[in-house]
């Protein structure tokens, strides 16, 4: 048998659902207390909350801003509050605030940092944002040697001197490269800038300067410290470690089996040490590997190992990049007559590394925290350096907490703002040209 | 040699501590202060004519004696103990003693101890990597006592841990076990043990082999005993090269016909520029260390000779 | 048919090293083999006249020498007297000790909030937020900082505990009391926790750098024997269920198989606990984990849970809803769908990321220089190394180690990839 | 499909009710997509549900096994009234298969796994008989060598098709279709109908979610309009598509019969 | 099609050999995938390749431009022999276009960009110039408007039509398609068929693997029918349609043309 057919002719309205099921009740009980179990977990994030603000609200609210020494600050606490009385002496901030982001760096020259880090905002946004004229490249191509003028200062001639080396290394690779294909032009370039920067770089710099002194005051780079120690480490040996990334990872590509062997051999032995023995490497054991009498600078030596650590994590995450471009844009490629270098560089590289982007960001900012490590071997980092300095002058002795609390809130502030930006740009980049 | 190196760099390089009150520890604008820190301002001052010609190099105390046989320093003023092994083995050369110190406890009022030797099961606050932890050990094993070692990283977080109570005692050099009962709200409940129990002398380190450079550390510190000792100081330097008539005063000042200073490389006047600097040896030790500073320590061995102590100057001859 | 085409393979022109596509590979390899012999050899050489220079040499008899320090966290027998090797596998025992626990620990919070974060609970979800973006944007050896202070400034002091006879007199209960009985004392010195102690130990064997310890060896096997009789239950409990399609309960005969034997052997050992008691100064008696280590722990734990728990996230989020409803309307209930649906399918996902993290960790737990834990790069990465002077051979050694460390984790990684890959057309 | 097309009526239809829904209201938040629900399936009977996207057609047949919870209103099934009371819904669920759009086979499972699993775990049927039931199931849907494949390794067809035997091993009373062909290739789409049209032919009870209009022409007894949340018009397949009454239905068959 | 349909014959060929392949055999592994494959391709020809999946089409067309690399055989292009000579090898890709199922666009340039990255980099012209001629080649396959797009803001028809022109900057003597049309909706396939069939009326030498028989019909001299790796048959379109000689081959057309 069949049901008879039936036919409904008028619509019935949107109706409200039942008292139970609406508003601020529903919410209540749906995301606070549906079931036991969630009652106990709201009940316990409660209490949690609860113990946390007790514990630490009174010490924020007992804060000193105005005293010259953590006595005074106690006194003040124990006038104020009662005798007992816990409070943060900020006080210690206020007179030392500039050591944490700038370390030593004589304070009439802090224009010079803050204008080389809103450049190299300038300097970042057309790798970042496709929508900026292409002009500014060349602004980021400019900007290291802008950044080193700015940061160490001296006779601006040194850095154009030393820009002129790759200047050398890029019309060499370009005369060649027709003649001689890109690793022996490319080669042979490194030769001629090595040899412009060994031999013709003093001369011509001090040439230049005598002619037309243009200069800074110069800042040796022990007077780095603070955030722009971690700062200038972590830009500059993401920035540097990057073409050497983008070569291991090339090589681990490679269908070459020595070529392929020694990339995976160097990435796989780099990553499998901590970054402390890397840093304990350039403190301690550049001095052997290196020709007799070289020395230079242990900020140099930290960046130069922290660039081989940072290229060992680059080269994977840009083999990641280049694994998820499809086969056919090498096969279209290939067809089209590209050599394996054009097709490279013109092919899977751009696309491999704006996939990449969100992870190299990610890749920053672990090596951004992580730069607070190059306190164990005497460099003035933010957390332990500029702390210990502190608390070593006989006024500060004693305060623990503050410190801390500073460098992990800017360190908070900085690592959360970037890792959003980078999930921002993650999401952007799915929907890109579609 | 080491010397044509500073002279043509222009700056000295001093490896010193990066942080501890009343050696070295750079100050509000990053000046380096202390005891160390002088004596690094006097050799620039001989070698280079400006005190302010020196780059403070803060080491670890891992890091410090690589520094130094790398070159990456020219001379170690860290408070580094003098031993045999550093000495020969790691091929330094230990040019002078400037504090001769030793190794001491410190412990609470309340746990009614009065000698190092009642310290039997205690826990001892003890930083690594120093001569400080092999001392302690050979201290506990020869009286037959037992301990726990309670590690620490460096000067602040000891005073941290001690004053919190993570440890029973407290044990470095004398000289900072002062520092650290000096800055400590409630001084007089603390009492430094009497026992010292080892010999710490803290000295100047170059590397083995350049003698030169080694002699002007040595003798740049031995001037500003020797001036002590003459009663030159940093504000009658000048007066007394001027008036004086003391045959060895103005040898060492150079305002004899003597030039002590070529000997070494140097020109005549290397030992009161160094003198002026920061002063002669006990200006110095009494302005970063001594009773009227807030660390508060007494010369006691390091008083001169000639007033019971063992800072003693061989002759400028 | 004669190959007409063979011929013109025959000449070899040295123009084909570069231009042909055979020859090209092998022509890139050997320079770049040249390359990177020269660039080996140049650092050998430098190396070699620096040291010359130093009057050094490259030599590890300092391992046989005596260490002279002492270190307070000892996993086996170590005095100041044993040599500098046993320090360096002192340490690489503890390094493998803290970065065990570090990466059971994390995994446990991390798995734990991960859930949380994804229950329905707003204001649970939000809390485990704030948690795990505080703590991932923060730099770890922050943490280290942070847990040490709070562990040494919070806790009580030894002498709390004190009793006196005029407290007892008095009728005072002392400042701070033990937990769980008398067992555990937290102090700003350490946790003390009760010591296991064999009355009647079977001895052991000293190896120089290592002790064979033939009680622990015995307890080893004890453990291996049970869950290998254990996993035969289970097969017959599975048999079982295969052929009646009831399962048995095995819970009770799982506990009897588990814990009967190693009972006994503990009872055959004279096992028993050394309680820490207060007496002079501190606690004696019993297990004291310094600070030092409490806090590298906890620190690492804390900072990788949250990474875990991004992971356990992700993993879980992988697994499609579909799949849940479709175990759903087969009747299957919510426990046995986690079970046997969604966690073998985001098991997948979160392994490898773990695996990774439990690298990163065991690298990490060298920032408990931060705290002078005695690890491996405490002890010959930091003591020795500053004793002896040989940083050379202290540091190349100790990367070794932690090289061979880190290969191993990620050959395990490797396996269990390869044997949980989705099979796909 | 000419030759599996028979008189739809011909097929036995039992007077036992299976599905009874009275009066059933559903809101997600305040958005109101099941208004005002009345509907009786009897044993035996093959319902097609068609109707625009986003008229609740899903979501009518989820509630029907509880996947997802109805607020007002009754649902019984099989004598069973769906409220919250988890033993009821285990015996709904247990009686009531469903396939659905994307599989949902379990990816970590051989096929045979697959379809053995919620015998062995629900049902608690030993292994060996599990897999002759499987094995029977698989050969009835024409892909028996697949049985130690993984879901990855086949069609979609063919994984269209596990899915059912998948819910038939479980000896359901009542299945539940929700598009199950709209996933699939031309080509797969006809597999899976006759897999359908063979079960219909057996006598299950069977409501699906379909647009395909030759499938419910071919076993249909009945067909069901929905629109906005509410059952508009049902009818025996033939009145209904020849002879639609409300201007509603007109207007959809127009769209998806000129398609 | 039919108004673009004319007798292929008519369309002039010359007796100059454009490929050559000799006694041609490849592996993949342990697999042979070409067997022993001969083939003579005179300028101007236009030839369609079809056979079952896995017959080895795609991998004879690669090899001719070595995408693959074959291992013993001969194979000439316009009288330069396939080896491993890397220069031999630019010299015929240079030559060979070559269009792809999946289009195989660059997505992070524009259309004209695309167009011109070869000519500028490989042929070494001038970016005006290369411009001027992209334009001129896009105006040919009709959407001279996208110029300035991206490739994921094209339909695919529009982006096969893109490869095609991408190809032609390059002004090869030959032109290779593999399955042009098989990842394109219905609607889409004619638009690029058209494209092709201009091409070929304009003389240019084709090679096409694709099952698109009206357009096999339409515009090829010759059909070649692979199975297993081997050439089976090859005859002018209308005998191989009308009178395939091997029974693979009929119950190969007989399979296509019924679909
Ligand atoms: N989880 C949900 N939360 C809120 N709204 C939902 C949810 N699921 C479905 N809806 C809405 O309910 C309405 C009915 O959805 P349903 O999936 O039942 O439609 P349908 O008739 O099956 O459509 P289709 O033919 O597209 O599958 C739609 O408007 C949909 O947007
Ligand atoms: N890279 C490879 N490695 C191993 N075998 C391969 C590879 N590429 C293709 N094959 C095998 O070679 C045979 C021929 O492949 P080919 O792609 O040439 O076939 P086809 O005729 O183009 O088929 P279709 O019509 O499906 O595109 C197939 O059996 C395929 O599985
Ligand atoms: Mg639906
Ligand atoms: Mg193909």
């Amino acid at each position: 048998m069949t049901e008879p057919s039936y036919l409904r002719d008028t619509v019935l309205p949107q109706l409200p659902p039942p008292l139970v099921d609406r508003g601020i009740i529903k919410w209540i009980r749906e995301n606070l207390f549906s079931g036991v179990l969630n009652t106990f977990l709201t009940l316990a994030g409660l209490a949690a909350v609860w113990w946390l603000l007790a514990a630490s609200l009174p010490w924020f609210l007992h804060g000193v801003w105005d005293a010259n020494s953590l006595g005074e600050c106690r006194s003040i606490i124990a006038a104020e509050f009662g005798e007992g009385a816990q409070g943060a002496c900020w006080a210690m901030l206020r007179e030392r605030w500039h050591q944490f982001i700038f370390g030593f760096y004589p304070p009439e020259a802090y224009w010079r940092v803050g204008l080389a880090f809103v450049l190299l905002f300038v300097a970042l946004a057309p790798v970042l944002f496709t929508e900026v004229p292409r002009l500014l490249l060349w602004g980021t191509v400019i900007y290291p040697a802008l950044g080193y003028w700015l940061l160490w200062g001296g006779s601006i001639w040194g850095p154009v001197v030393a820009m002129a080396g790759f200047g050398l290394l890029a019309l060499v690779f370009k005369l060649l490269r027709p003649l001689l294909g890109v690793p022996v032009a490319g080669g042979l370039g490194f030769v001629a800038a090595v040899l412009w920067w060994l031999f013709a770089q003093g001369p011509v710099a001090g040439l230049l300067a005598g002619v037309m002194p243009v200069g800074l005051v110069p800042v040796e780079s022990d007077r780095f410290g603070g955030f722009l120690l971690s700062i200038v480490i972590g830009v500059t040996s993401i920035a540097a470690s990057l073409p050497l990334g983008i070569l291991l990872a090339l090589g681990r590509r490679s269908d070459m089996f020595l070529v392929k062997t020694l990339s995976v051999a160097f990435i796989e032995f780099i990553r499998g040490v901590p970054l402390i023995t890397m840093l304990f490497t350039a403190s301690l054991l550049l001095q052997y590997f290196l020709p007799p009498g070289t020395s230079f600078d242990l900020i140099l030596r930290v960046d130069i190992l922290v660039t081989i650590f940072a290229a060992a994590y680059l080269a994977e995450v840009v083999r990641g990049g280049m694994a998820a471009l499809p086969r056919g844009q090498y096969e279209a490629a290939d067809a089209l007559g590209l050599d394996y270098w054009s097709a490279e560089r013109l092919i899977i590289l751009p696309q491999a590394l704006k996939i990449s982007i969100p992870s190299i960001v990610s890749t920053f900012i672990s090596l951004f925290k992580d730069t607070t490590l190059v306190s164990f071997v005497g460099l003035l980092d933010p957390l332990k350096g500029i702390s210990t300095i502190v608390r070593a002058d006989m006024a500060w002795k004693g305060v623990y907490w503050e410190p801390y609390l500073f460098v992990g809130a800017v360190f908070f502030v900085l690592c959360f703002s970037m890792s959003r930006y980078s999930m921002y740009l993650e999401r952007k980049l799915k929907t890109d040209h579609k | 040699g080491t010397l044509d190196d500073v002279k043509a760099r222009g700056i000295l390089n001093c490896g010193s501590n990066n942080g501890l009150t009343g050696f070295a520890a750079p100050d509000a604008n990053g000046n380096y202060q202390g005891f160390d820190a002088a004596l690094c301002k006097a050799i620039a001052a001989a070698v280079l004519g400006d005190a302010s010609k020196v780059k403070f190099v803060p080491l670890t105390g891992e890091t410090r004696f690589t520094a130094l046989a790398s070159g990456e320093v020219d001379v170690l003023i860290r408070n580094s103990t003098w031993t045999f092994s550093r000495d020969t083995d790691l091929k330094f050369d230990f040019v002078a003693v400037n504090y001769y110190d030793g190794q001491g406890f410190m412990v609470k009022k309340e746990l009614g101890v009065s000698s190092a030797k009642e310290l039997d099961g205690a826990t001892v606050c003890i930083q690594t990597g120093t001569t400080t932890e092999l001392n302690l050990a050979d201290f506990f094993k020869s009286n037959n006592m037992s301990y726990t070692p309670v590690t620490i990283a460096d000067d602040s977080e000891g005073q941290r841990q001690y004053v919190a109570g993570a440890c029973d005692a407290y044990t470095t050099d004398a000289s900072g076990l002062a520092a650290v009962r000096a800055t400590l709200p409630d001084a007089e409940n603390h009492i430094i043990l009497p026992e010292i129990i080892s010999k710490e002398p803290l000295g100047p380190v170059v590397r083995h082999g350049d003698n030169n450079w080694g002699d002007i550390v040595r003798w740049t510190y031995y001037a500003l005993v020797s001036a002590e000792e003459n009663g030159i100081t940093a504000a009658n330097v000048e007066e007394t090269a001027s008036t004086t008539t003391n045959p060895e005063i103005k040898r060492l000042l150079g305002a004899s016909d003597d030039n002590l200073g070529a000997m070494m490389g140097l020109d005549k006047e290397w030992a009161k520029r160094a003198i002026a600097a920061q002063g002669n040896y006990g200006e110095i030790f009494a302005a970063n260390l001594g009773e009227s500073t807030s660390i508060g320590l007494a010369r006691g061995l390091n008083a001169l000779w000639t007033q019971g102590g063992l800072q003693y100057a061989p002759p400028f001859r | 048919m004669a190959m007409a085409s063979d011929a013109p393979k025959g000449g070899f022109r040295p123009s084909m090293l570069i231009y042909d596509t055979r020859y090209r590979a092998i022509t890139i390899q050997v320079i770049v083999l040249i390359l990177v012999l020269l660039c080996v050899s140049w650092l050998v050489h430098n190396t070699m006249v620096n040291l010359a220079a130093k009057d050094k040499d490259i030599n590890f008899g300092f391992l046989w020498n005596r260490a002279g320090y002492d270190i307070d966290q000892q996993l086996i027998p170590y005095t100041n007297d044993s040599s500098h090797g046993r320090a360096a596998v002192v340490g690489l025992l503890n390094t493998l000790v803290v970065a065990g626990l570090a990466c059971v620990l994390a995994t446990v919070i991390g798995v734990f909030v991960g859930i949380l974060r994804l229950s329905k609970n707003w204001l649970v979800g939000r809390l485990m937020t704030v948690y795990i973006e505080v703590f991932r944007n923060v730099p770890v050896l922050l943490w280290i900082f942070v847990a040490a202070t709070i562990l040494s400034e919070t806790m009580p002091e030894p002498k709390d505990f004190k009793v006196t006879d005029a407290m007892i007199a008095a009728g005072q209960a002392p400042k701070a009391a033990m937990l769980f009985d008398g067992a555990v004392a937290l102090t700003n010195r350490g946790t003390n926790i009760p010591a296991p102690l064999l009355s009647r130990p079977l001895g052991s064997l000293d190896l120089g750098l290592i002790t064979l310890n033939f009680s622990f060896l015995a307890m080893l096997a004890v453990i291996i024997g049970s869950v290998l009789v254990h996993r035969l239950l289970l097969r017959r409990a599975r048999a079982v269920q295969e052929a009646t399609g009831v399962r048995p309960a095995t819970w009770w005969k799982s506990l009897i198989v588990l814990v009967v034997p190693f009972v006994a052997l503990l009872f055959a050992l004279g096992f028993h606990l050394d309680y820490p008691v207060f007496k002079g100064f501190n606690f004696k008696g019993g297990i004291n984990l310094a600070h030092s280590f409490t806090a590298l722990l906890l620190a690492l734990s804390l900072y990788s849970a949250t990474y875990i728990a991004e992971n356990v996230r992700a993993g879980v989020m992988a697994v499609s809803h579909g799949q849940t409803e479709a175990a759903f309307a087969l009747g299957l209930r919510p426990s046995r769908t986690t079970r046997l649906i969604i966690l073998p399918q985001a098991l997948r996902v979160i392994v490898p990321p773990l695996i990774s993290q439990y690298l990163s960790i065991t690298k990490n737990t060298s920032l408990g220089i931060a705290v002078s834990y005695l690890d491996l790069r405490g002890t010959l990465g930091g003591i020795t190394l500053n004793q002896t002077g040989r940083e050379l051979e202290c540091m190349l050694l100790m990367m070794l180690i932690y090289l061979i460390i880190s290969l191993i984790i990620s050959a395990v990684m490797n396996v269990y990839n390869s044997s949980v890959k989705l099979k796909e057309r | 499909m000419a030759e599996t097309a028979r008189d739809p009526g011909k097929m036995q239809v039992s007077d036992e009710v299976a599905i009874q829904i009275t009066a059933m209201n559903k809101w997600y938040g305040t958005f109101h997509v099941l208004r005002d629900i009345n509907m009786t399936v009897r044993r035996g009977e093959r319902i097609v549900i068609c109707g625009p996207s986003g008229s609740g057609k899903s979501t009518l047949i989820r509630c029907i096994n509880r996947l997802e919870e109805h607020q007002t209103g009754q649902i019984v099934v099989d004598g069973t009234e769906l409220t919250s009371d988890l033993k009821n819904i285990d015996k709904v669920r247990s009686e009531v298969g469903m396939v659905f759009q994307h599989f949902n086979l379990f990816p970590h499972l051989t096929i045979l796994e697959n379809l053995t699993l919620a015998p062995i775990w629900v049902r608690k049927t030993p292994k060996k008989e599990a897999e002759e039931v499987a094995m029977h199931y698989l050969r009835k849907v024409k892909i028996p060598e697949q049985a130690a494949k993984y879901p990855g390794q086949l069609s979609g067809g063919q994984q269209q098709r596990v899915a059912i035997a998948r819910s038939l091993c479980m000896k359901p009373r009542i299945m539940l279709f929700d598009e199950p062909t709209s996933a699939l290739d031309p080509e797969m789409i006809k597999e899976v109908l006759d897999t359908m049209i063979e079960l219909a032919q057996e006598g299950m009870t069977m409501l699906c979610v379909t647009h395909e209009m030759g499938f419910a022409q071919a076993v249909a007894n009945r067909v069901i309009f929905m629109d906005q949340g509410q059952i508009v018009e049902q009818n025996e397949p033939r009145e209904f598509f020849n002879n639609p009454k409300s201007e509603r239905t007109k207007l959809f068959l127009s769209q998806i019969l000129g398609h």
